[in-house]
């Protein structure tokens, strides 16, 4: 019902003219986003929008920040790009030349990519939501990578798998590009480190009409541990059709997919046992990630994902860097970040991000979860 | 040897669906010449309603799938009257295009009320039946007989009942059925109505088996397009035989050659066929 | 407004003024943003003049128009980026490559007729999809082609920027509807509405049908090429979602709102439901519920769009200035003639 | 029984009739005779709602047939059994017999007579009963087409050239059967180009020339009409 | 000029013509006749190329043309206008004309392309030679309003321009009064002699008898595929074959 509420006021705003995206007024700064709203990821992209939205609504509440002796409020211009590089391209343009926005927020490494081809000579930083390393290794100065990058993950997570559920793997990822990275790199590190790739078919999780057959190509080949993992509603099907064809091993599942999820689309957390992936939020037992929990649950009424929490505390460290510099410049925030981090009141931070490396990914620990007797386990990573 | 009949509960189950998607196809474009491209989102709606009726309704699964057929019956009568009718008289293409209008219209409806995440649609069969190493999960039984009880009585209602017989008289000789008092109006509305009781009924059934979400028509009406050349357009048997054969084809070149590749199978297939035989395997005149 | 707007069109110098403006677009804009969405659809409207030649002159509804964009695109995409290519070889690569494989689907698509035409073509473009989505190794796959070559510039010019990638797209365009206004008014584009009129006419008057429908596709596909070869030089990094259908029933769309089968069409069509669309941004998908319903009244009362509709209008105003009768008759002759009957 | 009084029809600008003004009564066999082109299927189809008259007016039993939907038609108890008998090909010869009782179908008492009626009349086609229409020869599916139109029970029965394309022997047999269905008590219009043999079993005439009604008479009159000649092979 | 022989069609394992051997002279009105389903269409059909018959020969000028494609049977002058004739309707009467004489010239996209001297030449004739055809049948006046607007009669006339815009030696034409008038009729009539006058061989199929038995040199007479007769318009509606044949009945009736 909210999609219908966003038509008549996106209706109501056109037929009286109006520009969506108005000019930034006076002690105002906007701030882009533009991510998928409609189409098979709008999901996806509400989340992140709704972490954003979040912390633009507490810095203004508290009435906004500090800019050279100015009290300053974020507005968020949003736009949807249907996950399309080119529209993000667009998006990006129009956001910089009619919003003057110092940084855009995306997240896709697709439309991270489109922009960095103008991004520094058009001057806006690209706040990038996506865990593919290639995006800060291409050594785009204004480019910072808000999540850890996946190799973390792909090391931690193949160490576990082959410690504790066996040596053979068959790979049963999605088929989009991320996916496809993924999959690559966890290949590579499964069979440098001993253990044995015995099936290999991905499938598409967003079109695919039936992963019986797939998955039983797999199944056929015996293998000790699935690697799985697209979006969670799919995944969870992949793991509850190879569960009905009998596959007893361990999941190892992209971070994309939460098994929480998972779990709940594949039928119960016992047909997740063994599956390793990343913690879910609503694991972590830290302060500040109970206290964002809590606000978030109070504000949308549901669990909130990783790509809100994320997101929330890069919007708040981005206010922190132009209030310490009273600057809006995309160059001096982009240096003033890591520092910003690092002195962010903990409540906003529930990931604990206390750095940003020299080519702009945020610091943050790897963690890694496992499901253990019908529970989601936070596991120490060696 | 396990995994090969595996497949072919696979090939079954898949054939079951594309035969019922091509089988409403068929039949309007064996009454009224309209290849509906919209027929799609037809079977998208269906799954969409049924998810309605049993997640905000609270209802059964056969009750949410009873009133699924009925919405997406009307709603199919409402396309012949409002935009097919209209156009009888227009050159081919305009048929088409508004068919393309109506698919785009309906998607956004969905996405607007439902956005466009996956849905779940659970039905009460859940079970897996397991013949020595044989896995059939209850659902994909319950698709291959529903399947197939859809099919016997939607012939006996064809061959048997005045009614039905009045779409074959149609779409054989439509002066004939004037000159016997048939109204062309009152069969085109039923033969909507059908299609879309069967794409309603065959989303209701697949769907649980799979994520309910605007997009999901967009394979499934292709794969029924190119059911429906391969049996021959405006043919029954043809539709059911095509969809098997894309069913079998999918179930065992995903298998045996690759998943990846396996929905090019089925177009593959379509434009080698075309290509030697331009009217299709079945079809008794050129085209 | 809009007929104002049309009769203008009408008069000769029109045409240059419409040049004109477009010329000075770029320093009338607000910025840079706006030069840049005209740009694509220009882009666009260069691939719906290709459709206009099969489907609006040549009568044969093409349904793999936004597959062979998609091959203009990764052709020049993946000879730029993969093999090292410099912009223009693998520009003139991107037309051969439309033309030759537009050939080869010709010969074989065109043999068929109406809807199994329009399905085979659904198919063809569904397959060039797949074909991009899975086949990796040449492709990358759903990763996309990233670091594709901008058009190389002439001395100070620059086509990384975007008000030269303008002007280059607009000369393009020009070029695109120049050759279509002149194939129109020529003897091969008469042949061509003559196949649209009926293939045994067609026939009779000693038109080779296959030659010339042939001849109409490839030029169509070229016209994709043109248009997927522009696009992949304007945003640098292309997916396999280029080759999605939903392109060509946009195309269809612009098409037809435009004018199936004029010459100003499918650049009124293009440019103006591009415009809709940016402003009503937020719409994006939603913007269907308003344009589904829109394209199943268009083309069941104006079946020939805005142009097509406003050049009726002004053709019978002019006959109705001009002393001489005035008689309308539709659709007569297949009635009156089922009445006179048919030999076996 | 049928009246028709200055009926026109036009397609566009042209005048496929003008100015129609014909009786049937009950009971009556009447022959429409013209050339190819005349007009005679426009009539008949301006009389089964098949296509919409422009002007005068059309009754039957005192019912008006203009603006009716031809199955009104059908079941107010005209039926036309039109040329190139337009039958369903891949049904049985049953099924389409039983497809002309369409109209009648909550009466299946009274339709297993008439069934039994009308294979009296084609007594071959009950060997046929179960093999597809389309199988059949020109004549024998003829014989089902005038069975599905009797099927539907009409009051008036108007056949449209119904010995086109068949051998002269069936011709005969044809026009027999014709006659017997008009004596066993249904009126009949009919339109033919075998045009002697037609007003030998006739019991009144109208010829038809460019879409008017040019002359009409009595069987004998009509028989000895060098006019009726010229009509055909215009003499 | 025309020689038919034994010229057969087989549909499925109906003869729709059977054997038929004929031979029309040039500079004549030649008339085919002959009751619903006789086969009269489908042997234009055959003859014009867009049926391939089942045996026998056409000869052209002496020139077998029996199997060759539609296109280059017009290419050697055979003309034809159907019973209906689809037209361009948002279009005008003279450029719908144009691409009749498409056939004479040769300019291709490549022209197009840099508007060569050939195609702007080409052009030019096609458009004189619209014009003229137009002339001939007397439409001069329509030349530039939308075929949607003319009449049922003047769309007839535009389909006989059309036949003679690709500079045929025999036009073949389906029932050219059919659906119109009988004042209009005669206007036809004079059409066809007039084409003749100006060297063409016609050839036509038509119900109308008065007009035919007036018009005609010739008359050959089909009836369910077969040739039942052939001769002068006394000399067919004299023949008890023909009478047979339309009138039906036994001989006395004829009598």
């Amino acid at each position: 019902m909210k999609n219908v509420k966003t038509l008549a006021q996106a209706v109501a705003a056109a037929t009286l003219g109006m520009t969506l995206t108005a000019g930034a007024m006076a002690g105002e700064v906007n701030i882009g986003f533009t991510g998928p709203l409609s189409g098979g990821a709008a999901l996806y992209g509400e989340n992140t929008l709704s972490g954003l939205r979040m912390a633009a609504e507490e810095i203004n509440a508290a009435g906004g920040f500090d800019l050279d002796g100015e009290k300053t409020t974020i507005n968020l211009v949003s736009l949807d790009d249907r996950y399309s590089p080119a529209q993000a391209a667009t998006n990006a343009k129009r956001l910089k030349q009619e919003s003057n926005v110092p940084a855009v927020f995306i997240p896709h490494s697709g439309g991270v990519f489109a922009l960095q081809d103008f991004n520094e000579k058009d001057d806006f930083l690209i706040m990038a939501y996506t865990s593919v390393p290639t995006v800060t290794e291409k050594g785009n100065s204004l480019t910072l990578r808000i999540p850890p990058t996946f190799d973390g993950y792909v090391r931690a997570f193949t160490d576990y798998a082959l410690e504790h559920e066996g040596k053979t793997l068959g790979m049963a990822g999605a088929t989009h590009e991320y996916a496809k990275i993924w999959a690559s790199m966890i290949e590579e590190e499964w069979t440098s480190k001993g253990g044995e790739v015995v099936a290999k078919n991905p499938m598409d999780y967003n079109k695919s009409a039936d992963f019986f057959t797939g998955v039983s190509r797999i199944i056929a080949e015996n293998p000790d541990v699935m690697f799985v993992g697209g979006a969670s509603e799919p995944t969870g099907l992949v793991v509850q059709q190879a569960r009905q064809m009998g596959f007893q091993g361990g999941f190892i599942v992209m971070d994309q997919a939460k098994i929480d999820e998972v779990a709940e689309v594949a039928g119960g957390m016992e047909m997740v046992e063994g599956a390793i992936g990343v913690v879910p939020l609503s694991v972590y037992e830290t302060e500040a990630a109970k206290s964002f929990i809590e606000r978030y649950q109070d504000k949308y009424g549901k669990m909130p994902g990783s790509e809100a929490a994320y997101n929330y505390l890069a919007l708040h460290g981005l206010v922190e860097a132009m209030d310490a510099t009273e600057s809006t410049d995309p160059k001096v925030i982009r240096g003033a970040i890591g520092k910003a981090l690092a002195n962010m009141d903990s409540s906003k931070n529930p990931y604990e991000v206390t750095d940003v490396t020299d080519k702009g990914g945020f610091v943050t620990e790897t963690t890694l979860a496992v499901v253990k007797d019908g529970k989601i386990v936070r596991e120490p990573i060696e | 040897m396990n995994l090969f009949f595996q497949q072919i509960i696979n090939g079954l189950t898949l054939g079951s669906i594309y035969g019922l998607v091509a089988l409403g196809l068929t039949l309007v474009y064996g009454i009224l010449h309209i290849p509906n491209f919209a027929h799609g989102a037809l079977y998208m709606v269906g799954a969409f309603m049924s998810y309605f009726f049993m997640t905000d309704l609270g209802v059964h699964y056969w009750v949410a799938m009873a009133g699924s057929a009925a919405v997406v019956a009307v709603l199919a009568i409402l396309c012949e009257r409002l935009v097919f009718h209209p156009l009888r008289n227009s050159p081919p293409i305009h048929d088409k295009i508004a068919a393309i209008g109506i698919l785009l219209f309906l998607e956004a409806v969905v996405q607007m009320f439902w956005g466009s995440d996956f849905r779940r649609l659970s039905s009460p069969f859940t079970g897996i039946m397991n013949f020595d190493g044989l896995i059939i999960p209850e659902q994909r039984l319950l698709i291959i007989v529903g399947a197939f009880v859809l099919v016997i009585a939607l012939q006996l209602f064809l061959r048997k009942t005045m009614t039905g017989a009045t779409i074959i008289a149609m779409a054989q000789s439509r002066e004939g059925a004037f000159l016997v008092g048939i109204d062309a109006n009152r069969v085109a509305m039923m033969t909507f109505a059908i299609s879309g009781v069967l794409a309603a009924v065959a989303a209701s059934l697949y769907a649980p088996i799979n994520l309910v979400y605007p997009a999901m028509g967009h394979l499934v009406i292709m794969k029924a397009f190119v059911i429906i050349i391969l049996g021959g357009m405006g043919s029954i048997p043809g539709a059911i035989a095509g969809g098997m054969i894309i069913g079998f084809a999918e179930a065992f070149g995903g298998f045996y050659i690759s998943t990846a590749y396996k929905d090019i199978i089925a177009f593959g297939l379509l434009v080698l066929i075309l290509s030697v035989r331009p009217q299709g395997l079945f079809a008794k005149g050129a085209h | 407004m809009l007929f104002k707007l049309g009769s203008l069109l009408m008069k000769p110098g029109a045409k240059m003024a419409l040049l004109a403006f477009a010329i000075v677009f770029p320093f009338l804009a607000d910025n840079e943003y706006q030069v840049y969405v005209m740009a694509s659809a220009f882009v666009w409207a260069i691939a719906v003049y290709g459709l206009n030649i099969i489907t609006g002159y040549c009568g044969q509804l093409n349904l793999a128009h936004g597959g062979f964009f998609a091959i203009g695109a990764y052709t020049l995409g993946l000879l730029t980026a993969d093999a090292g290519w410099s912009f223009w070889p693998a520009f003139v690569a991107a037309l051969v490559m439309t033309a030759v494989l537009g050939f080869f689907v010709g010969i074989v698509s065109l043999r068929l007729k109406e809807h199994y035409f329009a399905i085979f073509t659904l198919c063809v473009g569904f397959i060039i999809y797949l074909l991009i989505d899975k086949w990796e190794e040449l492709t990358h796959g759903p990763i996309g082609v990233r670091d594709i070559a901008a058009p190389s510039g002439f001395g100070l010019v620059d086509f990384t920027e975007t008000t030269p990638f303008y002007y280059l797209v607009l000369a393009f365009l020009v070029f695109s509807i120049w050759f279509m206004g002149r194939l129109s008014r020529s003897l091969l584009g008469r042949t061509f509405i003559a196949i649209r009129n009926g293939d045994e006419l067609a026939q009779s008057l000693g038109i080779n049908l296959m030659r010339n429908k042939v001849l109409a596709f490839v030029l169509s596909t070229t016209y994709a090429g043109l248009a997927g070869a522009l696009y992949a030089g304007m945003v640098r990094f292309i997916g396999p979602e280029e080759a999605n259908i939903n392109h060509t029933f946009d195309m269809i769309t612009y098409l037809l709102v435009g004018g199936i089968g004029t010459l100003t069409g499918p650049l009124l069509g293009t440019v103006g439901i591009v415009w809709i669309t940016q402003s009503l941004q937020f719409l994006e998908e939603y913007r269907m519920i308003i344009f589904g319903p829109l394209l199943v009244i268009l083309v069941i009362f104006f079946p020939r769009g805005i142009t097509g509709q406003f050049l009726t209008w002004m053709h019978h105003k002019a006959q109705s200035l001009a002393p001489g009768k005035k008689r309308r008759e539709s659709k007569v002759q297949t009635a009156s003639a089922r009445e006179a009957e048919n030999n076996a | 029984m049928l009246q028709l009084e200055n009926v026109d029809v036009c397609y566009g600008s042209f005048k496929a009739l003008t100015d129609i003004s014909m009786t049937v009564d009950t009971g009556e066999l009447v022959v429409l005779l013209g050339a190819n082109g005349a007009g005679k299927t426009t009539l008949f189809n301006a009389i089964s709602g098949l296509v919409k008259p422009t002007g005068g007016d059309i009754r039957f039993e005192d019912k008006h047939l203009n603006g009716m939907k031809p199955s009104a038609v059908v079941s107010g108890g005209v039926v036309q059994c039109a040329e190139g008998r337009k039958l369903f090909p891949q049904m049985s010869v049953q099924q389409n017999l039983m497809m002309g009782a369409y109209v009648h179908r909550r009466d299946r008492e009274g339709n297993r007579k008439r069934l039994n009626e009308v294979l009296e009349l084609f007594p071959i086609l009950e060997d046929k009963a179960s093999q597809p229409a389309g199988s059949l020869s020109g004549g024998q599916q003829q014989m089902v087409a005038i069975g599905r139109a009797m099927m539907s029970r009409p009051r008036l029965l108007i056949l449209d050239e119904p010995s086109l394309g068949l051998a002269p022997l069936v011709v005969r047999q044809m026009f027999e059967t014709i006659r017997q269905i008009n004596s066993l008590g249904t009126t009949v219009l009919l339109a033919e180009q075998n045009a002697f043999a037609a007003l030998k079993i006739a019991d009144r005439a109208y010829v038809m020339e460019n879409g008017r009604l040019v002359m009409d008479g009595d069987r004998e009159t009509m028989l000895g009409n060098e006019e009726v000649r010229k009509a055909y092979i215009g003499a | 000029m025309l020689k038919v022989e034994h010229l057969t069609k087989m549909f499925g394992g109906l003869a729709a013509v059977n054997d038929v051997s004929v031979d029309f002279e040039a500079g004549k009105i030649n008339a085919i006749i002959g009751p619903n389903g006789a086969g009269k269409s489908t042997f234009f059909n055959l003859i014009s190329g867009l049926h391939q018959p089942t045996s026998g020969r056409i000869l052209l000028d002496g020139v077998d043309v029996t199997h060759m494609p539609c296109d280059q049977v017009a290419r050697l002058g055979v003309g034809r206008t159907f019973q209906t004739t689809n037209l361009f309707e948002q279009a005008t009467v003279l450029d719908n004309l144009i691409v009749g004489h498409r056939l004479r010239t040769r300019s291709g996209l490549w022209d197009v392309l840099i508007n060569s001297k050939r195609l702007q030449r080409e052009e030019k004739a096609a458009r004189d030679k619209a014009m003229e055809a137009l002339d001939f049948v007397g439409l001069t006046h329509v030349a530039g309003q939308f075929i949607a607007d003319i009449t049922q009669e003047e769309r007839k006339r535009v389909a006989f321009a059309l036949a003679l815009a690709t500079d045929p030696k025999i036009v073949l034409l389906d029932e050219p009064a059919a659906g119109v008038n009988p004042e209009e009729t005669e206007g036809f009539a004079a059409l066809m002699r007039k084409m003749v006058d100006n060297g063409l061989t016609v050839c036509l199929i038509e119900h109308k008898m008065d007009m035919i038995m007036s018009l005609a040199d010739k008359i050959m007479v089909l009836d369910h595929g077969e040739k039942i007769a052939e001769g002068t318009p006394e000399e067919v509606r004299n023949n008890p074959v023909v009478i047979e044949a339309y009138l039906g009945g036994d001989e006395d009736a004829a009598a």
